[in-house]
């Protein structure tokens, strides 16, 4: 059980990011998850696993408000998610990138337009040189720069799921929360990402990956101190040190 | 026509890039475009009925001044007697606002038609005619008949004039048919540009759940389904206004004046509510879209 | 009505599980039922005007018997030299049917509403009145004045009757008008049958993808949706059809005989028109979303 | 090169399921695919793999007729793809069993609808006991008994590939082919599913399946003898004895 403990691996005395106290959450039935008790402190880098059906993915949607916990509080940049408004919520977002399990794209635009449109939707420019300079780097990074002109449904499973991972991190969002990124792509793509999300977790954001791939956890515990949270029986526990 | 067009659309297009959010839908859109122009079409025929059925109405109302003729076929003597008291009971009767004895000459004028206008009209035993102005209501004439026969019994009451009243109140009715129809038509393209907007909203969930997720405010996402509908229904209506012009011009008029809807011009007044159809029909998607994707949006995280 | 439906359903509702597949499609089976359902009660009008139109334009047509009057006021002993030849002339000009003199007694008939009934018109210079029976299309009245100017030079030509011409025109535009908004309508709902089932189709690329890669083949996929669409266009234009007959039959009709479209009521075969509206509207939708699904899936692997 | 081998692991001398002849396939622009040629034997054991992006999606494609080669001959049991009129393609489909990569389902029914929808959409009863029998041991096996009468968006990621699974071995199928079947499941529940892939393979089908899980083939390996292609620089390659 995590009560109480500071989830920052770097101890430093910064207020958490994300706040979890006794947090319930069920979908209607019984309930997906009890009593969950997490602070992840900003520039820490958080692994979650658990077996399929044991609630990642709702873990994730309630730290970005996109699911109210039925019971406790979630308290993102230190404000509760029940409080909010839907444009508060809106623009919490900005400041936390998602890449979804199911990467799911404007499909009638641009891959490059795509990976740029939280810059468009909360009004930045996306045509001055800098920007552009920016997001051509970043496809670059996520190996998609000779795709940027086709539309999402004629990407490789893989390639939509790096472009999610572009448009997740394309305004440097504070905090970068990931669902399976890696689960279409290659070993040696994986660890590109894997990079990628090391280099910016050095930049101080706070990364919480969900996934099932043990590798990808001990390639990422080589380079950068983690932390493994691991669901089970419907609770938050910490993972063994055998990661 | 077309600048009014522009300048609505420019008011709507302030924001081409969050337009772009939005897919193209594809037949939702031409089905947008195509009910506001069959509505509109419909729309200018059912105002050129109505219309056409008021001048109508009130032409015909006009001409009648609503009248009738009591005729006194009194014996020789007894003629200005009862004379004056049929126009003693006339004057009291209501719903009667004038009734005056007609002249000799005026008895002629009428004569002439059947004799000729050589007729030795003070030769004949001519009877004395009345004309009667009614009320817009018009009298009992079962009532003043009884009446009548007590106070001037030679007197006959013809009301043949009334041929006409029936055919008032039709074109009446038709004008009231046809601002039936123009509010049903209103309330029907109402409904479909609803319908229309839930549809391609729902058909959009992808869209909008993907803009929600990249922290895009309720308002950005709206206002890109708002103004695409209003600016549809908008250009579909003004087509459907236009064509139907068109239409109504096309239509042979034969400027006969004594002609019953042979005449479904526009005239005067009557294109102000023409013009109107587009920005209303505009209006209404605009109130619609904006229900309907204020309604789905709070459905979403 | 209902008893029809049940029987239309039945046959096309013989593979319960393959309508399964497709998505109960919420706003666009709205949108369908809608406008199949307002079009359907447009028609019921537009089909009630057409009618009642054309009733009104063959009454009138016969009531006149396309009649109008020659009058004879020739000096004493000329008249029936003059009478005879006016005969001649109007027995000889096209558009005219028949011409008959009328009689002492008859003339004194039309008289009676002017002078009462003991009016001695064996000692009056009545002129000698000629009833003259048209045909459909009419005479041409000003070259008739010219040749009675030289033949029988005391006749003078009342076409009085006339008046009620344009109103017969008017019925029979209004009758036309009728019918061609009955085609409009039509039109209009096919399109937005069509357009709606294009809607339909493309919301639900997914499903038809998921079909296709599971091995069902076209015929399957495309029966669900059309036989869905056929029966929301016929529900929608059944109940619409209903209502509009309901709203007919409360408009008060005042059983005016003279009355022109005071009686808006569906008489007799208008019944077959009114009651072929689902069924057409169904097999337009039926037809329309067969079409569109074929397209749709043509373009799929 | 693969060209003119006989690929039937088990040496059996019956003609191929699967007949791919110097096939290539591009989708407007460059070739994507070039000169392949393969022949797939009845009951084989086959693993694709490659990098993201290099075509192991729209081999499979090619493999059950939703794409047309541009170039060369695919053979399906015996037929001539090309020759193939619409009809004939979707009875050819209820013979192969196809996991997409993006698992898709008909969203307003629930999980065992779907899972049951190729024998609805053949004309086959599925509410007779023997096969509701057959759905419910089916559902155990892959783990969603209590997940049965849920719609497919109420699944995580790992419950749809699973019951994707589920809805392609339903009809018993002579060819299975699975593009990527373990990209959201956990190590637990994918050996369980190669355990389930390897049975159907010893009841004598044909599988195929595409995966950059190198540990899933390495399980397979040591269960039943299976052959690893990889395209490579657009080509089929035959992966080396190193997996
Ligand atoms: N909208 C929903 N309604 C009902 N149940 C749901 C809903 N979404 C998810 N569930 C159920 O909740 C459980 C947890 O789902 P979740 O997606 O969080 O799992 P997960 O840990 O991400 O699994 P995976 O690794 O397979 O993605 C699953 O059993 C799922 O079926
Ligand atoms: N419909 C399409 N139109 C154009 N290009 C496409 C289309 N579908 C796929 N591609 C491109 O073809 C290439 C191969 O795609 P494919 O999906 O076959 O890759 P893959 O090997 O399955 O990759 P992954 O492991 O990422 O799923 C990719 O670069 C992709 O962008
Ligand atoms: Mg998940
Ligand atoms: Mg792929």
């Amino acid at each position: 059980m995590l009560r109480h403990n500071n989830a920052g691996n770097r101890g430093r005395d910064k207020t958490a990011v994300i706040e979890l106290e006794n947090v319930a959450y069920s979908y209607g039935g019984g309930e997906l998850l009890t009593d969950m008790t997490l602070s992840v402190a900003p520039g820490s880098f958080h692994f979650l696993t658990g077996p399929s059906g044991s609630g990642k993915t709702t873990f994730l949607k309630l730290c970005y408000g996109a699911l109210q916990a039925t019971a406790g509080h979630v308290r993102l940049f230190e404000r509760d998610v029940r409080g909010l408004g839907r444009d508060d919520v809106a623009i919490l977002r900005r400041k936390i990138g998602v890449v979804h399990q199911d990467c799911q794209f404007l499909d009638h635009l641009p891959v490059t337009e795509n990976i740029a449109l939280p810059l468009s939707v909360s009004g930045q420019d996306t045509s001055g040189a800098g920007a552009e300079a920016n997001l051509k780097e970043l496809l670059a990074w996520v190996g998609l720069t000779a795709r940027g002109d086709a539309l999402p449904p004629e990407l490789s499973g893989g390639e939509r799921q790096r472009a999610a991972l572009a448009r997740a991190v394309i305004m440097s969002p504070d905090v970068i929360l990931a669902d399976e990124p890696t689960g279409n792509i290659d070993w040696e793509m994986s660890q590109r990402l894997l990079t990628l999300l090391v280099e910016l977790n050095r930049m101080g954001k706070t990364i919480l990956v969900a996934t099932h791939d043990l590798g990808l956890i001990r390639a990422a515990k080589a380079q950068v101190p983690t932390r493994v949270l691991r669901i089970s029986n419907r609770r938050l526990q910490m993972a063994g040190a055998d990661l | 026509m077309s600048l009014d067009l522009r300048a609505a659309a420019k008011m709507l297009q302030f924001d081409e890039k969050a337009d772009r959010v939005v897919p193209p839908t594809g037949f939702t859109a031409r089905l947008t475009v195509f009910s506001s122009f069959a509505m509109a079409f419909l729309a200018v025929f059912a105002l050129a009925l109505s219309l056409a059925a008021g001048r109508v109405a009130e032409r015909w109302g006009d001409e009648l001044a609503q009248s009738s003729t009591l005729r006194i076929s009194a014996p020789a003597g007894e003629g200005v007697t009862q004379t004056e008291a049929a126009l003693r009971v006339l004057r009291t009767t209501p719903g009667i606002v004038d009734a005056r004895a007609l002249t000799i000459d005026e008895q002629r004028a009428l004569l002439t038609p059947w004799f000729g206008a050589d007729i030795p009209i003070e030769d004949l035993p001519l009877p004395q005619l009345i004309d009667i102005t009614e009320t817009d209501e018009g009298y009992d004439a079962a009532g003043l008949r009884l009446r009548l026969a007590a106070e001037a019994p030679a007197a006959v009451l013809d009301d043949h004039a009334r041929w006409r009243r029936p055919l008032i109140e039709a074109a009446s009715r038709l004008r009231i048919l046809g601002w039936a129809s123009i509010l049903l038509i209103a309330t029907a393209s109402a409904a479909m540009v609803t319908l229309a907007a839930n549809a391609a909203l729902a058909a959009n969930a992808q869209v909008i759940a993907v803009l929600r997720l990249v922290g895009a405010k309720d308002t950005y996402i709206a206002r890109a389904f708002v103004r695409r509908f209003a600016l549809r229904s908008l250009t579909g209506a003004a087509f459907g206004t236009l064509v139907g012009i068109v239409a109504l011009v096309l239509i042979p008029s034969r400027g006969d004046s004594a002609g019953f809807l042979t005449d479904l011009s526009i005239q005067g007044w009557g294109w102000v509510w023409v013009i109107l159809i587009p920005p209303l029909s505009g209006l209404v998607a605009f109130i619609a879209t904006r229900f309907a994707a204020r309604r789905v949006l709070e459905e979403l995280a």
